[in-house]
């Protein structure tokens, strides 16, 4: 416990905000520190930084917003790292309809796949990498729906607007929600380039030293692979 | 395709601002000439979508229409094609969302009309739809030109809505905003400066036409 | 023969009539402000739908308690108190509105005729917000003629014209009358104007049908107001039986003898009607010359009744004609007329102009 | 004194007036339907903001050139054309808006006052909404007069209301102007209305002024309408100078005699003014005995003017006061009534009473 | 953490509602009366916010108010405290993205009243302020409900905005909108149902009580 009991202020990417929720907890239940969540796109959170937001930390979906921001001069140089790795899941509400290999996206008897915005999130790029590894890419860009962000495209297939859909694995596995039914093939990791999220520290505080302490602790890498992610 | 996305801009908000009028206005004609405690209701039923998040809208919205969802099913049962995704999809849920800016206007047109040019119109023979068409349409031009400047602009600009249904599709259901959007978040802050410029200046020029217009007729009239 | 019965209850005010006027000529409506004249009208216009009503226009049924014909089908031209033209129209097109909507076979009376009579031509292409208020009602009561209606409802129409707008328009709702056959139930104020125009009277008063007739019997009722008026007079029917070109002087036939008017030239035979108000009419015991009075009739008197302040009417026979004439009580004793006494009546020939 | 220049183009008419009234009495703006009479009074009060405008309402500078104050600051109480009353408020808000707004020691009538003169206390918590047209011109006027104004313009006051309401006003308006002493601008179509209230005269004629003097002179002057319309008269200025209660009878001495009319008590001394209508003098050439008529007065004619449709007016003078005859030209040739024949006016007691 | 986001975007709603009728009402009344070339660039700007996407406003904003932006560098220099993640700065945001929709029912009530009632209040001694306040005020009430509901619905409803200036800060710029967009957005769907529904629900209350006011005064107006 520390002396001093201190407020952080913490930007959180959405796909990653229940797993936070968790970890906060925690946190603050092991230091007193008290932690305000700021959910959001990474993009919205990167542009309030660079305007001076009053964020303490930054957690990003990816490694690139966090990096122009060091070198911008508006975090704590050295302090950002790896904190979790998304997996990338195809999903489909229905029983039975996705086999453990995916092969469902090569017989396209669907009329809609899901996936988030290749030009903004890093799972819509990962999804990108993986239909054109296998060839696909061209065949299925007239079917795709975009979701702005993971969530977006979690809904898009959740609410059977889209058959089916590239989405976190976190959106399926975490323990604090309901059991998600469905059928679901965790995509390899070879298959698209790691989905590396990143946090930084914007303000030096004390406080803001343990927290990221804590989370490259043991205890937070165990909680955060529970909720589906890959951990360094 | 920003092209192609301010084409289907302009698509989706002149038929949903076409749309709009033609709901709109027996809606806001009933709402200024009944005296029910239903009225009240609706009267507030009419606003209330408002109150919510586009996105959240969006987001019910799509439920609705799914499979699952009571209208999809319905539609499917119907043998129609699914409204997720598709333009005709954005311009449901646009209409749905923009309707009070619509409604709003024409019924206070309608009701400062009040009842005596009706009046007057029924002794000279116009039977009730002949009246509508004659007197209360002209009449309430004004409430015609707002209703239709801020439930264009509104449909031009809103995009929670459209994101949701639509599904971001270019060609199909990626619009204007969304496109401006998408380069906000990519921080590809030249081509939302130039796009959001560029649609600016459209609108700026299509209302300016527009407000010409009725400054013309009213200068007119003053003459 | 027009019918109409209602009820109608607004706030503390109450109309309570039931009426019937014939269904051709002028029928004036009159009454103190407030009486329920334009509630009155606007229920036989059927603006106003009410349960319990009854009205039925020569042969045709209009309301009763099951059934309510809706205005744009009751053919009446109504022509409003307060004069509401369509603002977003041109003088034209309001004038339009109604005309348009009459099937051709169904019009009598031309676009053109209208606007020659009310004199429109300069102000048709205008919006009605620069019109005057005459100019305004003018073209109010030329859009209401111009739908040829079965039934003329006119709320004031004439209030706001001038003496010679008047002159020129009154002749032409005779015509209506006459030839078109459009009857027509006027309000007005103005007495003159009534016993000048209408061939029958409703009075209402507060609300209730105070009395209704022909005109000549409601002008020399002395239980009605209007006897007491200023303007008390006696309406006479005549035929026109000589005409002077020389001094413009017209002689008119009547039961009581030949009546002398300054008049432009009138058609032998014509049928006519003189109006002669009471204080126009003195009395002498003698027939008197050298006089500018051209009109003088042995009369005999039949009643006197007490008008207030000093005045007595004095009601006279003329060879058949009734008389009404105001005197001064001095005059009246001085002069000791009492029922049977025998006198002349001298009427200023000018007087019976209008 | 009030001195009023305008020049004023609204489409093709245009209304140029240079004209001068007096601060006090009731000056009557006449004319005919289109002739400028609102645009006029709205130029008054300072509604349409001119650039060529001159007005001073006695010492007071209202608008020329440099200046212009406006209507707020104007003192004005503006009766309009077509009635309008706030509809956002009730008769009594309507009454109390401008009287609230005069400070209390300018206020020169009281609302109460206002109310009884007006017949509004059964009104008062009503809505405009529903009132009759006669009823929201009678609160448009109190609620002008509530303002206790330095010149009072009226459109029409009068036009929607019944005879015996006018005649109930009009003392009200006579009072205004001499207990008071508020100038009164009216405009009105209604020839009696004008030769019975007004003092002053306005001519106006296709947006010229046409003539402008006190009414006397106007009534009476030939190269006016007025003088040849069919209620053509003389106004004679006299004095009460006996009553006889049993009869009602008040004599009036005037410069030609003494008239005798029918009225309720007047006060010893009061000066009155009498109206005699053309139509209302017939001329003998011998004093007429056994006769109802009580005025019969010497005179002498001065001129013929030749009216139209065999019809002549007679200008005559009785001992220093102006009367005109109304006579057909038959009567004027049989009698012989050519410049400086003596004669004998008779007129009826009764058509003085007005 | 919901309560106090209930809280807030009724005091945001409320205080922006008021500040919109504030601006709206001069510019509104500006607008229905003067007739210069102007008015109609004026009124053409009036709308034109709404045609650009809440967030990218939001952005635009947000640049501005941030200490190197014009309006923030102006304050700075002032020596006011920057706008940008404040309460202050959601309101600014709402009032002018929320702007039209006051600005357009208010200017055509205005001018549905005419100038006779004015003209009649200026010869009753009532100098402009004084008309406008006891004439045109109460005559346009109709306009003033319908932008007030409109104002208020859209500032409730809106979180583009809102989101980017305020950075979604609870307790301090995390309006119910945002909270319930989060709600959605992290698949907390119960949260997020519960939540819009309360909204829709004491939205609806509100607006009953509203319109039911309006609804009582004119049935009088018409008795
Ligand atoms: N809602 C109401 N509450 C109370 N009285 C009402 C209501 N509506 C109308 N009245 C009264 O009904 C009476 C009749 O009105 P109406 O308009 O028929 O009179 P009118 O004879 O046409 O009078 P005017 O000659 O002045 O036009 C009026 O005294 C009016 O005040
Ligand atoms: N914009 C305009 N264009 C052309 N003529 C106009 C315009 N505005 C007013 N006029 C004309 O000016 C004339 C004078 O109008 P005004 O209202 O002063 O008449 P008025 O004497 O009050 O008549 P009334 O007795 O009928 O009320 C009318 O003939 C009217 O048609
Ligand atoms: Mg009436
Ligand atoms: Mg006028």
């Amino acid at each position: 416990h520390s002396v001093w009991a201190e407020e952080l202020k913490v930007a959180v990417a959405s796909n990653f905000s229940v797993t936070m929720i968790r970890l906060a907890r925690t946190f603050q239940e092991e230091t007193g520190h008290s932690i305000i969540l700021i959910n959001g796109s990474t993009g919205k959170h990167y542009t309030q930084i660079k305007n001076g937001a009053p964020f303490d930390l930054f957690f990003a979906a990816d490694r690139h917003h966090p990096k122009l921001l060091e070198e911008a001069g508006l975090g704590i140089a050295g302090t950002r790292f790896t904190y979790a790795a998304g997996r990338l899941v195809l999903w489909s509400p229905k029983d039975d309809y996705i086999d453990p290999e995916g092969k469902r996206l090569a017989i396209g008897d669907f009329r809609h796949l899901a996936m988030a915005n290749p030009q903004l999130a890093p799972y819509g790029k990962a999804a990108r990498e993986v239909l054109e590894k296998r060839g696909l890419w061209h065949i299925l860009e007239g079917r795709l729906v975009r979701g702005e962000n993971i969530g977006q495209t979690f809904q898009f297939v959740k609410s059977g607007s889209a058959e089916l859909g590239f989405i976190a694995l976190s959106q399926i596995k975490s323990p604090g929600t309901e059991k998600i039914e469905g059928s679901y093939w965790v995509v390899p990791r070879s298959f698209y380039e790691p989905i590396l999220q990143e946090v930084l520290l914007l303000k030096d505080s004390p406080a803001g030293r343990d927290f990221l302490r804590f989370i490259k602790g043991e205890e937070a890498r165990k909680m955060i692979q529970s909720f589906g992610y890959d951990t360094p | 395709m920003d092209i192609s996305a301010l084409w289907l801009t302009l698509k989706l908000a002149g038929l949903s601002t076409f749309i709009l009028l033609l709901i709109g206005t027996p809606l806001a004609w009933w709402l200024a000439r009944t005296h029910t405690r239903l009225k009240v209701i609706i009267d507030a039923a009419v606003a209330l979508p408002l109150v919510l998040p586009p996105t959240v809208i969006g987001f019910y919205f799509l439920v609705a229409l799914g499979s699952k969802g009571w209208i999809g099913g319905v539609l499917e049962r119907l043998g129609g094609r699914p409204l997720a995704f598709t333009f005709s999809g954005l311009v449901m849920g646009s209409v749905f969302y923009s309707l009070p800016f619509v409604v709003g206007p024409l019924k206070d047109a309608f009701s400062a009309i009040g009842r005596r040019p009706l009046e007057v119109a029924s002794t000279l023979r116009a039977r009730p739809f002949d009246r509508f068409l004659t007197v209360a349409l002209p009449m309430a031009r004004h409430g015609y030109l707002t209703a239709a400047v801020l439930g264009f602009a509104h449909t031009v600009g809103e995009f929670g809505v459209v994101l949701m249904i639509g599904g971001n599709i270019p060609g199909e259901t990626q619009v204007l905003s969304i496109a401006i959007y998408d380069h906000v978040e990519a921080l590809q802050y030249d081509q939302a400066h130039w796009l959001s410029a560029a649609l600016l200046l459209v609108s700026f020029l299509l209302l300016l036409v527009v407000y010409g217009m009725k400054h013309r007729r009213k200068k007119e009239a003053f003459r | 023969m027009i019918e109409a019965r209602f009820r109608i209850t607004r706030g503390t005010f109450i109309l309570d009539v039931d009426l019937q006027m014939p269904s051709q000529g002028i029928t004036a409506l009159y009454g103190p402000s407030g009486s329920g004249k334009t509630t009155l009208l606007r229920a036989m216009a059927g603006l106003d739908r009410l349960t319990d009503g009854y009205l039925k226009v020569g042969e045709a049924l209009w309301q009763n308690a099951h059934y309510f014909l809706p205005p744009h089908l009751r053919d009446v031209g109504y022509v409003f108190q307060e004069t509401t033209l369509f603002p977003h129209l041109t003088v034209r097109k309001n004038l339009e509105y109604g005309f348009k909507r009459v099937p051709v076979n169904e019009r009598r009376i031309s676009f053109d005729q209208a606007v020659d009579l009310f004199d429109l031509e300069a102000l048709l292409h205008r919006s009605p917000r620069h019109l005057s208020g005459g100019e305004r009602q003018r073209v109010a009561i030329a859009r209401a003629v111009l739908t040829s209606p079965r039934l003329l409802l006119m709320d004031e129409p004439l209030a706001a014209l001038d003496l010679k707008r008047k002159r020129e328009i009154f002749p032409f709702f005779e015509q209506m009358n006459e030839t078109l056959e459009i009857p027509v139930l006027y309000v007005s104020h103005d007495p003159n104007e009534v016993a000048r125009l209408a061939d029958y009277m409703i009075l209402l008063n507060a609300g209730r049908l105070q009395a209704s007739g022909e005109i000549r019997d409601m002008l020399t009722r002395i239980d009605l107001p209007l006897a007491h008026d200023h303007d008390a007079g006696t309406i006479i029917e005549a035929r026109v039986s000589a005409y002077d070109p020389r001094y413009h002087l017209a002689e008119l036939e009547f039961i009581g003898g030949i009546f002398t008017v300054a008049r432009q030239a009138l058609p032998l035979g014509k049928k006519v009607r003189v109006r002669v108000l009471a204080r126009d009419v003195s009395l002498t015991l003698e027939r008197q010359s050298d006089t500018s009075i051209l009109n003088i009739f042995p009369a005999i008197v039949e009643a006197r009744s007490d008008a207030e302040h000093g005045q007595t009417m004095v009601h006279l026979n003329a060879g058949g004609a009734s008389l009404l004439a105001r005197l001064t009580q001095k005059s009246v004793e001085a002069l000791g007329l009492s029922p049977g006494k025998k006198v002349y009546a001298q009427i200023k020939s000018v007087a019976l102009l209008e």
